[in-house]
């Protein structure tokens, strides 16, 4: 750090005094993780993690229960002794919601740290800025959090964690309008938030595909705490249905105003709603009841290596139930760790070659691989359907039954 | 007792008084004159303690004032009606007499409101008007009033003329007068040097920031006047 | 030039020279007296214009950089003849606002890609060229400095009204230098958009403006190599401390305004801190710091007398 | 229509707390404060802890409003009054308050670990007032009350007691004012920490309405007010009631006729419309009658 900051003062030749320094600089980091010859894997196995831990509040505990769950992992793969004697250094940087961070910190992963991998990435923005130059430079990446669409478009390097959310819904909407005999719908959904917008614009389309109507179309921002006017014009179009895709801090005011606006219409959310941010609100959980979404995950499933999964975590954290971020650092980082198992190799494009093969891959969210030609770079698990009732979040089929 | 001892007032490096000895007895009428910047207001903000000394004492009947705010002066006696009247513009007239009463027992302040209002008759018929919309001759009786709506000790007055009509300025002067009446000291600081004679006993003269003379008015009534006014 | 940097070096070296840019923008209207918090927005048009550029009409880059910054200027040219009759903190607020609208602007068109922003801006901006916009714009300064039209500026800011007394026009200067910043912006923010290759309006955030404020209120409004060379510092030393949380940033960049508004108000090139170094003993007492003029002295100086 | 009207009316209302809280700090001190922001957050999470603590909702309440007020007047009796000693410009004066609120920003992200906090809104007032065909939340239609009421006594209070006129004086001067006997700087911390108690309040009834709390909600309320005090004339304790409902009424307009997206922006929009057409506000009073 120091010697590159030296060069840089150097670099811009406005500082003379310190380019005296720069003569003795000029061997920079050396490169640690080069594998070599005997062993396929080296002893120190460098994977880069970049996550966003702080910025807005808005995207808050999404990066840090993430990191929680990459470091969880990294530890069951060291102390298990499933790469051999290598063990995984996840080299972790803070991106701080910022694209100039991640751009800046990619590359820094990448030619100074000379990571095999990257497990990371929590925003959408920061990939998108960080993503291309890891493919550029042939480095694999797994993002952990994205669930927002052209992820895996950037390249073949691109593997991603979390399902494209416009698919969760492709799986569980239907579902719901059957159930519910449903014919209209109305729309709340926050206009500044990418994912957001995004999610909302490929529901619609969905379930007008599935002929829902729309009745009313209403947008809030990250700085509406007030939505009597949106939910006013929601109650006067009265609608069967109301398909909420605001960012997760919100969702409890959306819950709470709407529990004392009088709209029946049956809610239609999104993961959120299984998020400590509203279980642990008893006003909005309260307001949620009937609520319907898709997820990826619950802690209470029963599928893959979840139950194992729940246990260890609960194991090694006091008793405390993992979250849905815990769970998704944790297979990120275990499918990267059995891609490089795969490949014996530390070699960045037989790292790719591996992750692009793996199936049945047993982990949190399920029995799944990489591997489905017809969607490369994306998970193969499905979706889980689920309501909130009393409180509580469980499974939801279509002869499931709920009273407000 | 009013008492300034090598009294030093500095504004950065500017030396706007240098060691200024002077005593205001009780029941006196002191006129301080002196040319423009001879640090004559300086003095008086030093007394009320708008701006501290650099150096010296500034004793009241005993007690040293010179670092002390100017609220608490105030409460010890000495009010200080200063250089362009400082009215509180957007407050009426009635305000900025209730606001000179901020010291005063409520039970007096009505009856003051009185005296004040016969001693400055042009006042009454304003009451609600807003102190910024006065005329000149009107503000400074305002000032003045406001000033003793305190019931001070000793009232240190900055330039009442400035800016009056000769005829306004006599009204002015002749309030003053009244003032001493009632046994207040009035510590007057005046360039219309014929204006202050005629109601001084003792007078000052203040130049560069020093005391050129001091003296009863007869004694340097003629050379003052010959000195510093045309 | 500077290939023998390593990428991530060369990556941080051109961040900091952005926010020297972004810096100069500031000073350039302080310099007159102006506190311009519209600074972000600017920085915003620049880089959307120029990644629209590039992106939909194909436009080389650096044409395309050339032309947000233009874009910026003529923004801050129109908005700044209308706010720039409003004084002190009206100013600041009305610019505040400005800036702010700019940002919700672009974030509530479709053609500017909406919140999503940007993507796929061509990154072709290499640390050399940068070096040399950041010192043509430095010797464009050192001219203005020396030429009539610097003294006009500096002018203002020590009075308006004796500036306008000695035939100063100071609406035009201040609607110059404010024209000026709008550019400085506008070129900072095509730069970082032609580095990052994706931007969405989030990034021109509140927390931006406050570090760049940080950072021009240190360097002060007389010197632009001060502006320069406090954004250099300041950049390298936080490569030192390394990654920060939250906390040390928020309390090093706020106790950083804090601490230089209250000790050296004017920056660290004032003449007179420097000045005051060999003179210490005759700081002022208590009470104002100029001679005493007249009570009712309309001096911007004291928040608490209305003008 | 009606209940749109009536929608922009309880919006308006916490908008007024705001507006009252910066009007009352302006008219005063002549400080565009952004550590406002921080105020309404630091007075909120003092509520929401006292509420964790199982202290009755009506005396978290209270609590908050001192936090917010004592901090407000520590960060005036440290910073500001410091740099108001010196004569420092209201320039170098906004951009200090710029920094603390940083520093006060950054603290409250680090101590709620940049969370969002579920803010217990059991001992607040729900459901709502039915009025005809319309109908008021009741926490909306507290805090129209509140807003009035403190109108009126703030009003009572500045033209018609003996501190509320020292109030004024200093405003317009406080040399003046400590000739006349007022204490200038306990008359100052005494509307700072008037001040810091409306803020509180408004961040209260914002967390109340929204049943969270995060170390960022101030940024946009501080926004928000200062809209309200540009519409309503800066300094003016009417102006600030007047424009806070006018500020939304026109949000909810906004988003009735326009789009939600566009309320947000349309508050920049205002400031910098009033501030060029009419720089006294719509509402507001000329610049020497102030306060």
């Amino acid at each position: 750090m120091r010697f590159r900051t030296i060069k840089i003062v150097t670099a811009l030749g406005l500082v003379s005094v310190l380019a005296a320094a720069c003569g003795s600089s000029k061997s920079s980091s050396t490169p640690t993780s080069a594998g070599s010859s005997s062993s396929a894997l080296p002893a120190t196995i460098k994977i880069g993690v970049p996550l966003d831990l702080t910025g807005s509040s808005e995207i808050t505990g999404v990066g840090t229960g993430e990191w929680a769950g990459v470091q969880f992992a990294v530890n069951q793969i060291n102390s298990s002794g499933f790469l051999g004697t290598s063990k995984i250094d996840p080299v972790m940087f803070d991106t701080q919601a910022s694209k100039t961070e991640a751009v800046q910190r990619t590359v820094e992963l990448i030619s100074s740290d000379h990571v095999s991998a990257i497990v990371g990435y929590s925003l959408t923005p920061s990939f998108l800025a960080a993503g291309p130059i890891a493919q550029k430079d042939g480095i694999p990446v797994m993002a952990v959090g994205l669930s927002g669409a052209g992820v895996t478009e950037v390249g073949n390097y691109i593997f991603r964690e979390l399902l494209d959310y416009t698919k969760l819904y492709a799986f569980g909407d239907p579902q719901f309008v059957k159930a519910t005999h449903a014919t209209t719908a109305a729309y709340l959904y926050g206009s500044d938030t990418v994912t957001t917008s995004g999610q909302y614009a490929a529901r619609r389309k969905l379930l007008e595909s599935l002929g829902v109507k729309t009745v009313a179309v209403e947008t809030i921002t990250a700085a509406t705490t007030d939505m009597q006017a949106q939910l006013t014009a929601i109650k006067d179009a009265n609608p069967d249905l109301l398909v909420v895709n605001v960012d997760t801090g919100q969702v409890p005011s959306v819950l709470v105003q709407l529990g004392e606006s009088g709209i029946t219409a049956q809610y239609l959310g999104d993961t959120s709603l299984g998020s400590a941010v509203v279980t642990g609100n008893p006003a909005a959980i309260k307001a949620a009841q009937c609520g319907l979404f898709t997820t990826p995950w619950v802690p209470t499933s029963t599928a893959g290596g979840n139950p194992l999964f729940v246990s260890q975590w609960k194991a090694a954290n006091n008793g405390q139930t993992p979250d849905f971020f815990d769970a998704l650092g944790r297979d990120a980082m275990w499918a990267m760790a059995t891609a490089i198992k795969n490949a014996n190799s530390v070699n960045p494009s037989q790292i790719r070659d591996a992750l692009s093969q793996i199936s049945g891959f047993s982990g949190a969210l399920g029995l799944y691989g990489w591997n489905n030609p017809a969607a490369p770079g994306q998970p193969t698990y499905g979706g889980v359907n689920e309501q909130v009732q009393n409180g509580q979040d469980v499974p939801w089929t279509s002869s499931t039954t709920c009273t407000k | 007792m009013l008492v300034l001892e090598n009294l030093e007032v500095r504004y950065g490096k500017i030396r706007a008084l240098r060691g200024v000895s002077l005593t205001v007895p009780d029941h006196a009428v002191v006129a301080v004159l002196g040319p423009n910047g001879a640090g004559k207001s300086s003095m008086l903000k030093a007394i009320s303690g708008t701006v501290r000394p650099f150096a010296g004492r500034i004793l009241w009947n005993g007690t040293d004032i010179s670092r002390m705010a100017p609220h608490k002066i105030l409460r010890l006696g000495i009010a200080h009606v200063p250089e362009g009247r400082a009215m509180i513009a957007p407050l009426t007239v009635e305000e900025n007499l209730q606001m000179g009463a901020y010291i005063t027992p409520r039970s007096e302040i009505d009856d003051m409101q009185d005296r004040m209002l016969e001693l400055f008759p042009p006042l009454k018929a304003r009451l609600s008007t807003t102190a910024g919309s006065l005329s000149g001759g009107e503000q400074q009786m305002l000032a003045i009033a406001r000033g003793l709506m305190s019931k001070p000790k000793l009232i240190a007055i900055d330039e009442p003329s400035m800016g009056l009509a000769p005829a306004v300025a006599n009204d002015v002067l002749a309030a003053l007068a009244a003032i001493v009446q009632t046994g207040t000291s009035v510590l007057l600081v005046e360039q219309n040097a014929a204006l202050a004679l005629r109601l001084a006993h003792d007078v000052v003269v203040i130049g560069h920031g020093e005391v050129q003379a001091a003296g009863t008015s007869e004694e340097l009534g003629h050379d003052i006047l010959a000195a510093y006014v045309e | 030039m500077f290939d023998w940097l390593n990428p991530y070096t060369q990556l941080v070296a051109a961040g900091i020279l952005v926010n020297a840019l972004l810096v100069l923008s500031l000073f350039v209207v302080f310099q007159c007296g102006v506190l311009s918090l519209a600074t972000i927005g600017f920085m915003a048009d620049g880089a959307y214009t120029s990644s629209l550029l590039a992106t939909k009409q194909h436009w080389p880059t650096v044409p395309a950089i050339a032309a947000g910054a233009v874009v910026a200027a003529v923004l801050a040219y129109i908005f700044g003849r209308l706010v720039l009759h409003l004084r002190g903190i009206y100013l600041a607020l009305g610019t505040f606002a400005l800036g702010q609208v700019f940002v919700l602007g672009i974030a509530n068109f479709t053609w500017t890609g909406g919140p999503g922003g940007i993507v796929g801006i061509p990154v072709d901006i290499t640390l050399a060229e940068l070096v040399f916009v950041v010192l043509a714009v430095g010797v464009v300064f050192q001219l203005v400095h020396l030429s009539f039209v610097g003294r006009a500026l500096r002018a203002i800011r020590l009075d308006e009204r004796v500036a306008a007394g000695a035939g100063i026009n100071v609406a035009r200067y201040r609607t110059l230098a404010f024209t000026a910043s709008g550019f400085l912006a506008g070129l900072a923010g095509g730069f970082e958009a032609f580095q990052t290759g994706v931007i969405s309006p989030d990034q021109y955030s509140f927390v931006l403006l406050v570090q760049i404020l940080a950072l021009a209120m240190i360097a002060g409004s007389y010197l632009w190599a001060g502006s320069v060379l406090t954004a250099i510092a300041i950049g390298v030393a936080q490569q030192y401390i390394g990654t920060t949380d939250a906390l040390a940033e928020g309390l090093l960049y706020g106790g950083l305004l804090v601490v230089v508004m209250i000790l050296v108000p004017n920056g660290i090139t004032d003449p007179r801190l420097l000045r005051r170094l060999t003179f210490r003993r005759l700081r002022p007492h208590r009470g104002p710091s100029s001679p005493p003029t007249s009570e009712a002295s309309p001096s911007g100086a004291s928040p608490l007398v209305i003008k | 229509m009606l209940q749109q009207t009536v929608n922009g009316i309880a919006l308006g209302a916490t908008y007024s707390l705001l507006g009252l809280g910066v009007t009352l700090i302006w008219g005063v001190l002549r400080v565009l404060n952004f550590a406002y922001s921080q105020f309404i957050v630091w007075g909120a999470f003092g509520t929401l802890i006292a509420i964790e603590n199982h202290v009755p909702t009506v005396f978290a309440v209270l609590i908050g409003m001192a936090v917010a007020g004592v901090v407000a007047v520590f960060v005036d009796m440290t910073v500001m009054q410091f740099m108001r000693r010196r004569g420092t410009s209201e320039f170098a004066l906004v951009v200090a308050t710029i920094g603390v609120y940083y520093i006060l920003s950054s603290v409250a992200q680090d101590r709620s670990k940049s969370q969002i906090e579920t803010f217990p809104i059991g001992g607040f007032p729900h459901g709502s007032v039915d009025i005809g065909s319309t109908s008021l939340p009741s926490l909306q239609l507290l805090s129209l009350v509140i807003s009035v009421a403190v109108m009126i006594v703030l009003g009572y209070w500045l033209n018609r007691t003996r501190l509320g006129r020292a109030t004024r004086t200093v405003a317009y001067s406080a040399p003046t004012a400590e000739l006349l006997g007022v204490n200038s700087r306990a008359i100052f911390a005494l509307a700072v920490f008037v001040s810091g108690c409306l803020a509180a309040l408004a961040g209260i009834f914002n967390a109340a309405d929204s049943s969270t709390l995060s170390y960022s909600d101030g940024d946009q309320l501080l926004v928000v007010a200062f809209a309200v005090i540009v519409l309503g004339g800066m300094g003016s304790v009417k102006g600030a009631v007047i424009g806070g409902l006018a500020l939304g009424l026109v949000q909810v307009y906004t988003t009735l006729y326009v789009s939600g997206v566009f309320s947000n922006a349309i508050t920049y929009l205002l400031i910098v419309g009033v501030l060029i057409v009419r720089p006294n506000g719509l509402f507001g009073v000329r610049e020497e009658a102030r306060v």
